[in-house]
């Protein structure tokens, strides 16, 4: 690699990790527009904080505990502290295609995920739990929890060993997170005022719209760094049109959720609603997280209207495959996995399971719950379903033996009704937010 | 004298006013205010679960003047304010003991 | 006829609300003020000092009645609205001279 | 029993409420209402256009005392919020028939 | 191309592509902080519904109507949907400076400038028109006007084969944008509350004027890339002069229409309007829209306070014009052209007129209503005027014969007033929004 | 220098300044957020201007007199109005390591920077100036004092001759800025309702902390330009690590900040407040301005824990040196001196005083205030502190010689009770807003 490509990778990552850093903008005007007038100060300070707590406590403990220099045993790797040194000149000219961006960057753009994966329990307690009690739940996870998990199918441990594909970071981001989400929830039961006496639910209709509006533009936003930035590396031409084929997708993907949640909602209610559209959108952009580089990637010359895929992010890929790359690879897809908990019935349990076996519960679960989602994962170095994220074009296997061996594929409904339903039902729950806020008169 | 509280529909406010301005009334206190009553209100979406919108907002005026002149005044409102439909709103008079302008502290009839 | 005006606390509405719908009152209008008195506001903290806040949200509803309803809508709302600690707010009755319905014109208790 | 309802400038509120604890007043109820009397309110600019904004922000204060405390209170309101500018607003006084206290039950004297 | 630089300049469309995404939150903050508070919602909506419905459907059908591989004729492109493949690294490196970014990039550039220009319709007919019918017509909009027109003038069509400059998309984009605007606003009449019983115009003051300011710097950032990226390429020491210049030139434009607004107010009504101040600003960056390489280039040294230009982009132009670059290179100039609808008796005409004459008529109107603006357009191969902008510099004739041939040029007010008025007047009107709105009590 | 080296250092800066302008947006969000609602309109109004009036200031007047070609004395630079030529192609090339950047992407980066000081006065005097008042100062301010400083000690003046490091521009951007706010201060006097008729102080709550929250994020985001950004270069291994841990630590220093200024509002009074929260997070970034790139830097494996430094930015600084490059490498690091104008007794006395005296007056000063600063300033060619910002991790002396030889160090605080006061008591007073807004009920 030359100076050069080290260059624009290392600038390109850290672009994409401001965006991503801009997300917890997003989500913090997202949920201050949604929350009833009297919790906006407490939800303002839960999401400032645990962005801040996130970042300290992964750069003190959490990094080096996740990808230690090399771990004490295959369960538990050892405590660490503090970031590595970065690369020399000398040793990026002389590594080819091992080392292709900054390990710096490589902190940064890992650090904004953490903070992003502990806002889905963020959503989920907004208005249920007491500040300081999220606060230091947010140390644990953040310093502990999610970095140990993360070396166990990541950084070397023993789920890494028996070849566990964990790709998408559902099992660690996302089991993990809406776990506490889940427990949180039950633990702390509805919102005081959901209820009337008689037992019949409330509208707890949100504050402030044009807030939560711009929360939602935030995050397509920084989703275009949390999509677009996972790719990696940018220097060569592969590489280059995946990323901009992310760009394309990701925001494809948003706009034909919030599109079929406001068609949905104008089906059912006969009318349009803003808070349905946000989450559509919302909706679209986790989806097509699992996937982003294959959602629609190019249609062939003479195969029009087929709009399907044809992935070959090869040398991008391959090459990548090489060098140490910190993880953040492996944090490219965020698994569509908001109400993963569900499943899962404590956090070890996240270690045990084998992956096939864990794809069929949900699979069961989530089937069950919408009726129309039907996932496959590919295994490692075979052919699999393509993940389509927006569900506008119908699937395609596609060959890839060899170059993204570890990619979590996951076939999406196919029927219009059912991309409408499930961008309409599941990305709320899935963003493990929404379903729990609002309120105009309540406790003084 | 008399205390005239208008409950209307906001849109009616600035004809009102302008109206009552017409008929010689110096001052009035305008405060927001939601009203309940005949005019059901309207149902809306929130995150796909419908709600319905009880209370309408309406607009109340207060207006403090010398009795001879009441008449006159809710004449003026319940005809410039009525649009026809459900939900105009109400008049409603009380007596007034006493009414002091703060600036000089003139009372009654000298203070409206 | 009666002017009942209810101060209450924010989180009591819906439920007097309702309570009077079943006790047959047809109408009535709410406004947000804030109250000062026996219930002590809390502090709060803006950028490293303490302030009191002393005002406290509350909710008045503005109910014209026939007299001989009065006591029943007061019963009610003392009723609904009581959560027995400090703040339940006051019930204030005035005598009303006159109701007026924009819509009709119709005075009095067939304006109510 | 009196109630006085007080329309006053909003920077004064502290003020007023200051001095009324002083002279031993408990409770009230304020709300943010806007004024139009002689005061005249001031053009302001939009994309290029003016316009006159009539109506005053103002504060409504509401107080019930025994009616031999209602000259006191009065007085106090009267000097403390006197700025001696136009627009320094007004005080009503009605009669109140009843008070209760919600969360007692008491009536009247008691309950204020 | 050597594939750094292929990537470098596919990175760089690509983050001004999200700046210009950003435009949208800014459009949207801009008007709900503008409208009555009544309306708040209904604006959020029709924001947010138009750029996913302008994405999804340039995606399906515009892209391809637009730029057909191969025309059914001059006037009709023929059906096509989806987009075309990407380019590989072996045709890259072969085509020398034919290919210099990404296909997909290309696509994310032009898409967001679909949505953008959807933004004068929406703007203009906002608190008019209902929701279903304005998001029918954006379907048709974008997915077929727009395109249609596109091909015409970019993609092939008849008017490009008879020269029609159309570069800076005034007919294209802002014509039909206009004329759907004005026939809007002429069909919805005024909004209800605006003029009292006895016929007097009352001012509706928005709502919310933290957020409308927040929505100006929004789409001045935005404006970086939207101007910025419309260099198409950056690889280069010519073309990143050029970028770094238009940056400046978009930067000191939009500040001396906030200037030129607030001192406007200042002298007519006595005092500061910081509405007027985001109007001046928003006027100033379409103004520069319209050349803004060249608004101020470089001050040669011992020509202090001329101001004036020299433009020579040279070598990036020269070398741009070879490639096929999907198009968006002739959508650099957005013409500050808002109110161009008001020549125009429809859609067909836009066809129906020859460049030359079209000017001719813009230029009378124009000039009848401001008493100021005078123009010109070099036509194709010859040396023209130069766009100003903010008209802060006086004008000076640059010959730059064969080097932009299709550049359209526009000769702005020379004197300080003109530039005042114009910035205050035209910069409103121009934008297709801003004279619409406001009030604050009216139907419940 | 090759082409696409400097194309990349172009883009690279363009995109900071693109982030710093963003900035703008977060001063009036966060101020406006912060006053009372009856000033909103002002502060609005007062931000939008100032950032226009320096952009065009700095344009006309201000960069010609900051660097000129040649100066009449070292007192006087000489008047110039506009900018200079940019770059050619063949100079680049031929340059080796001198040119690196467009001169167009420097001025555009300085402009914002300008900007950004005059942010310190606004924030100083907001509900306390007439706005007309406040524009005429920023005129002078942004095209007279603050260029004609500049040209002192870094375009060529007298300070520079006689080796006076202004690195930070703690003398030129902040103590002007600060003295003038002082200034202000003290001649405007405490705003009206501050106090009671009994000299009681009233807390004067902002009106809308939604607003001051994203005022706060997007300073946050747009701080990775001011400090990412003012590497200047990134073309090389060295420079793009040392973006990276500037990014890395930027974003570490708001988040530490951001928790000690919680944990001591909740220490001293019981519970958690959001507005000290955010000021901490800008008290965090404010103070590791001054050395983003030593913050924390990396840690050499085996020395865990030390959290310590080992700053080795070589070849780029070195590299760096040699170009003329406009002088915005002298602005990177911002002193954290909003205070700083309590030492001086006039902008005069900023050309009188050598460094050395200056920097002990402050010491003295400011450890009088918050008995708790202590601050070391390297100078030339020597070994020096090093700058830690958040004071999380212990101090160690590097020996730095000749690699950044005007780089100003800071000693920070030791204890963690001191970097807590330190983030709650300085950084607002440093950032020179923040103490002085609020209120309910007010004047009418
Ligand atoms: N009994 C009442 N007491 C107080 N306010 C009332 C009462 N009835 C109606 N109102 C007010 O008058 C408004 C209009 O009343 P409504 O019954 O809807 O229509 P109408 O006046 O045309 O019969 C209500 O929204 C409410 O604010
Ligand atoms: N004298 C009064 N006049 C008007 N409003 C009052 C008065 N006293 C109390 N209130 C209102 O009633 C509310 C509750 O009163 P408070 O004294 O706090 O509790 P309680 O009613 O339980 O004694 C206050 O917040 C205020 O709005
Ligand atoms: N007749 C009235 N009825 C009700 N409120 C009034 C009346 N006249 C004045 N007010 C209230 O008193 C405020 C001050 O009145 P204004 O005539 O402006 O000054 P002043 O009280 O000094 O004569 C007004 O803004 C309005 O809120």
């Amino acid at each position: 690699m030359t100076e050069i490509e080290y260059a624009l990778n290392t600038f390109y990552l850290l672009v994409c990790a401001a965006f991503v850093m801009w997300m917890a903008a997003g989500f913090t005007m997202l949920e201050a527009g949604l929350v009833r007038a009297r919790n906006t100060v407490e939800i303002l300070t839960k999401n400032v904080a645990l962005y801040a707590i996130a970042c300290l406590m992964y750069f003190l403990a959490g990094y080096q505990l996740m990808y230690p220099s090399e771990g004490v045993n295959a369960f538990w790797p050892g405590i660490g502290f503090g970031l590595g040194a970065d690369n020399t000149a000398e040793a990026v000219t002389a590594a080819g295609s091992e080392i292709t961006y900054s390990a710096m960057a490589d902190f940064m753009f890992q650090v904004v995920f953490v903070a992003t994966a502990m806002s889905i329990v963020s959503g989920a307690v907004a208005e249920r739990m007491k500040l300081w009690a999220f606060l230091a739940f947010t140390v644990v996870m953040t310093g502990v929890i999610y970095p140990w998990q993360g070396y166990w199918s990541w950084g070397g441990g023993f789920l890494n060993a028996i070849d566990y594909s964990d790709y998408a970071g559902g099992g660690i981001v996302h089991m993990a997170g809406a776990f506490a989400a889940l427990a949180g929830v039950l633990l702390l039961g509805p919102r005081r005022g959901k209820y009337t006496v008689d037992g019949r639910a409330r509208a707890l209709p949100g504050a402030n719209l044009p807030l939560a509006t711009l929360g939602m533009f935030i995050l397509w936003m920084g989703w275009f760094g949390f999509n677009g930035g996972s790719e990696l590396i940018i220097s060569d031409v592969g590489s280059a049109n995946n990323v901009a084929a992310v760009f394309v997708n990701t925001n494809l993907a948003a706009a034909a959720g919030l599109v079929a949640a406001l068609l949905a909602a104008r089906l059912t209610f006969g009318k349009a609603d803003l808070t349905m559209a946000l989450n559509g959108a919302l909706a679209g952009l986790v989806s097509i997280t699992a996937g982003p580089a294959v959602g629609y990637f190019h249609r062939p010359p003479g195969r029009c209207h087929r709009g399907v895929l044809d992935h070959r992010p090869g040398q991008a890929a391959h090459r990548r495959s090489g060098g140490r790359d910190f993880g953040a690879r492996r944090l490219r897809h965020l698994r569509p996995a908001g109400c993963a908990a569900i499943q899962s019935g404590g956090i070890a349990a996240v270690a045990a399971r084998r992956h096939r076996r864990h794809r069929q519960l949900r699979v069961r679960l989530q089937s069950r719950r919408v009726g129309v989602a039907a996932r496959d994962n590919g295994h490692p170095g075979e052919s699999g379903r393509r993940a389509r994220g927006t569900g506008l074009c119908r699937m395609r296997d596609g060959s890839l033996s060899g170059l993204c061996p570890r990619r979590r594929l996951i076939r999406l409904p196919r029927s219009g009704v059912a991309v409408t339903l499930r961008a309409v039902f599941l990305g709320p729950a899935r963003l493990g937010r929404a379903l729990f806020y609002p309120g105009w008169w309540s406790r003084a | 004298m008399k205390l005239i509280t208008a409950i209307i529909k906001p849109f009616k406010l600035d004809d009102v006013r302008e109206a009552l301005a017409d008929a010689g009334i110096q001052g009035m206190t305008v405060s927001e205010t939601r009203g309940f009553g005949r005019q059901k209100g309207h149902t809306e979406l929130y995150r796909g679960a419908e709600y319905v919108v009880d209370f309408l907002p309406k607009i109340k005026i207060e207006i403090a003047v010398a009795s001879e002149d009441a008449e006159r005044v809710i004449e003026t409102i319940t005809e410039i304010a009525r649009s026809g439909r459900i939900g105009d709103g109400k008049i409603f008079v009380t007596e007034l003991e006493r009414v002091v302008r703060i600036r000089t502290g003139e009372v009654n009839e000298s203070a409206i």
